[in-house]
């Protein structure tokens, strides 16, 4: 098995972290930390910037201005090493829906060196839930079911950093259950777990803290009141574009437009 | 080393086993280089004659546009559930995922060739088994030579939004010297005397050809992947 | 730097280019094709500032791919821009020379046909930039650098495919009153190549400004 | 914010430029014609003396080569140029555009 250097880290610091595609900011001059055993929330309406914010926190994207540093370490310096300790569950699911439910974990196990790849696919099966439909092509699954067995195979490396882009949509009460108490456990077991959604009500009880990203733009949002009356507050009095910018040649990309 | 090669049969092993589950690459493709063999002939058979000739350029461009084809259906495949993206976040060198997709690609285009060379052979009138073990060679390396930066391509325009069209608009003029490379070494091998000094000289053209392309893909995979 | 580059350089082409001319009318003719084979001092000059131009796209792609550098990322679309107008101008030319040589417009004559497939290369880079979307500058930066690797290969292939032009050879063993003429227009269509490189990537870096201002504006 | 900083650009240097791009055009619209003359020329004297055919076509059904060399330099010349003045027109819609970008900045400025 490769000799992975252990990168560890209990802290995700993004400063100054902006984003822009051609004259499109997708993200604004981001100021975060992230720490070990939170559940943070990114909420904003829909081309907000979370996608962006957490493709930066996947190393997969590179800010344009400002840095991301996990513990002491750069995204570039950390290099495989560090995508070791990451899990990145988007939206879409990940999977290949013509392969069975074990052999779409045995390949993944495979990928990140894992040793004893069937035992852990086993595991994972049945933390799913899925024992019984292991050897079922994925084809098959319902959403719930997809979504479950994508979430362990996003957790199967035990990654440090977990971020999850709308995890809930589509997912039906049962499955919803599931996922909050798995959140919980990586809670406990001290990771770094990152939630982008737009869902409020699934999430108000299980946020250890919640920011605001509006136009590319972040915000904390307040400890007082429920959730979505933080949020609504938050939403009014976010910072809103004040010109509107012509979109040039280069100015396609997400961003939300200006109201 | 050992782990490069271990991700990069991983890669061909589920691709391999995907494929044989639902056959819809191999099958299109093998359909699709089989009707281009058909329609070419409507255009180089005159009067029950094969144009001379025409044998070598009809292989080489039945084998470019199946190419194109499964090369884009190969990373559809990736692209459909954000699959490259769990692809990319794996801890692993990434230019063993693209010699794992090629090598994938490579699989598949010799079934077509093995059944393309056949037809053309049949169809054409061509001794293109004369020179059974050098036709292999022209063929082996030429389909390296076009598939190496046609697996480049087709994995970068994954992010684009035309890629469609866009893969064969890029992937022809640069791989313009393999199709001339291929197209005359065959020629050699096929006319009535065939010139094997001529084919040698080809043959070591693509080569290098080869060589270079291979180089420089595995070397551009990771930055060009990276947003 | 590149604003008061330009006039200097623009202005030692225009020298270039008036006694460019004069220089040509003076030398011999050449004894198997006449008059017409003075088309080859701003033929083959143009192939040249081509090349150069396709050179400066491939390593300064290889320079934004590997270093980031957004200057090389500028100076990388403008040397595919300017490659090809001299790539147009070789392809113009080259007929005009072949349907008085060899009574056709186009013969697949070697160079001519590398140039033609160049020029594919150069507008596939153009509309790989133009349609890719967001993030098209790296996947091009890939390209251009496979347009560099693509030289040798182009040159030999289709030099052994076809060959009716007169040989490269023939070119340094020139006699001198042929010679002076050549370097001549060679050096003014590299001069001039720079020229229009050094006024292309001021475009290129004017636009950035206007990117980095429209920023600036939505970030206040 | 130094806006001139970030910009790089006064309105003086833009019209330095614009100058510059217009003498180019001037001494282009004045080289090209004298080009073809010069290059017409030759013609008159070499035709009788570095005449060597290539194959048997009659003399008189040979294309005449000073037109297509003339035709040959000018394509050079009008390719040039045109470059040039493309680049020289989206320069200038560029500048303009980054005026009135400054302009709004200004005034949100001084408000």
């Amino acid at each position: 098995m490769p000799p992975l250097q252990i990168t560890d880290f209990t802290q995700v610091t993004l400063s100054g972290v902006s984003r822009h595609y051609g004259r499109r900011r997708a993200l604004s001059r981001v100021n975060l930390v992230l720490s070990a055993g939170e559940i943070i929330g990114v909420l904003g309406p829909n081309g907000a910037g979370k996608s962006t914010l957490l493709g930066v926190l996947s190393t997969l994207a590179e800010p344009s201005n400002g840095d991301v540093r996990y513990g002491d370490l750069t995204a570039s310096a950390g290099g495989a090493p560090l995508r070791a300790q990451v899990g990145f569950l988007s939206h879409e699911l990940q999977l290949y829906p013509e392969l069975t439910a074990r052999e779409n974990l045995e390949f993944f196990a495979g990928l990140y060196g894992l040793d004893r790849p069937a035992e852990r696919a086993h595991e994972a099966l049945a933390r799913a839930s899925l024992s019984e439909r292991a050897d079922d092509l994925v084809e098959g699954f319902s959403r719930g079911m997809r979504q479950r067995l994508a979430l362990e195979r996003t957790l199967l490396h035990a990654p440090r950093l977990v971020l999850f882009d709308e995890p809930f949509t589509g997912l039906d009460e049962a499955s919803c259950g599931t996922l909050v108490t798995r959140l919980q456990q990586l809670r406990t077991a001290g990771r770094i777990v990152v939630l982008a959604t737009h869902d409020l009500d699934v999430v108000s009880q299980l946020l250890d803290r919640a920011v605001l990203l509006r136009m590319g733009r972040l915000s904390e949002l307040g400890s007082k009141g429920s959730l979505r009356e933080r949020y609504r507050a938050a939403l009014a009095e976010a910072p809103r574009g004040r010109r509107p910018v012509p979109s040039g040649p280069s100015g396609s990309g997400p961003g939300e437009s200006p109201a | 080393m050992r782990r490069f090669l271990q991700v990069t049969w991983l890669v061909v092993r589920k691709d391999l086993r995907v494929e044989s589950r639902n056959k819809e690459m191999l099958l299109t493709t093998l359909f699709f280089a089989v009707s281009c063999v058909l329609v070419f002939s409507f255009g180089f058979v005159r009067g029950g004659e094969a144009i001379e000739g025409s044998a070598s350029g009809v292989l080489w461009i039945t084998i470019a546009f199946s190419g194109t084809l499964a090369l884009g259906r190969a990373f559809e495949r990736e692209r459909h559930h954000d699959a490259l993206r769990g692809l990319l976040m794996a801890p692993v060198d990434r230019p063993a995922i693209y010699v794992g997709k090629l090598v994938g690609v490579l699989l598949l285009l010799a079934v077509v060739e093995a059944l393309v060379v056949v037809m053309v052979a049949f169809l054409f009138q061509a001794p293109l088994f004369r020179h059974g073990w050098w036709l292999l060679t022209l063929l082996s390396l030429g389909t390296i030579g076009f598939a190496s930066v046609g697996t480049l391509f087709s994995a970068m325009l994954l992010r684009t939004r035309s890629r469609a069209v866009l893969l064969p608009v890029l992937l022809y003029p640069v791989t313009i010297p393999v199709l001339i490379m291929g197209v005359s070494g065959t020629f050699a091998l096929v006319q009535p005397e065939p010139d094997l000094v001529l084919a040698r000289v080809w043959v070591s053209l693509l080569f290098f050809f080869d060589i270079v392309f291979v180089t420089l893909a595995l070397w551009t995979f990771e930055p060009v992947m990276t947003e | 730097m590149n604003r008061r580059l330009f006039p200097w350089l623009i202005g030692l082409s225009l020298v270039f280019f008036v006694v460019a001319p004069i220089l040509i009318v003076r030398a011999p003719l050449e004894q198997e094709m006449g008059l017409i084979q003075k088309i080859f001092y701003f033929h083959f000059s143009a192939w040249m500032a081509m090349y150069l131009g396709i050179c400066i796209l491939g390593i300064s792609s290889a320079l934004f791919l590997f270093r980031r550098k957004p200057a090389a990322d500028r100076l990388a679309v403008s040397a595919a821009e300017a490659a090809i107008v001299f790539g147009l101008m070789g392809l113009i030319t080259g007929p005009i020379w072949a349907v008085k040589s060899w009574g056709v417009w186009w013969n697949w004559d070697a160079r001519t046909t590398i140039a033609l497939i160049l020029e594919l290369i150069l507008v596939a880079y153009l509309i790989l930039r133009t349609y890719g979307g967001p993030g098209s500058d790296r996947l091009a930066a890939g390209l251009g650098m496979f347009a560099m690797a693509n030289l040798p290969f182009l040159y030999v292939s289709t030099n052994i495919w076809r060959t009716i032009h007169p040989p490269t050879s023939v070119v340094p063993t020139l006699p001198v009153d042929f010679g002076i003429p050549l370097w001549w227009s060679f050096a003014g269509f590299i001069v001039l190549c720079l020229a229009l490189l050094t006024a292309r990537v001021r475009l290129e870096e004017q636009r950035a400004t206007l990117d980095r201002l429209y920023l600036a504006l939505e970030d206040e | 914010m130094h806006l001139d900083d970030l910009t790089g650009v006064s309105r003086e240097e833009a019209r330095r430029w614009r100058r510059v791009a217009l003498v180019l055009i001037l001494i282009a619209g004045l080289g090209g014609p004298g080009q073809t003359v010069d290059a017409a020329q030759p013609a008159e004297q070499s035709v009788p003396d570095g005449f060597v055919p290539m194959d048997d076509v009659p003399a008189e059904e040979q294309l005449p080569a000073a037109p297509l060399l003339a035709a040959a330099y000018i394509v050079v010349w009008v390719l040039a140029i045109g470059y040039l003045w493309t680049i020289w027109r989206r320069l200038g819609s560029v500048e303009k555009e980054l005026a009135e970008a400054l302009r709004r900045v200004g005034e949100t400025d001084g408000a």
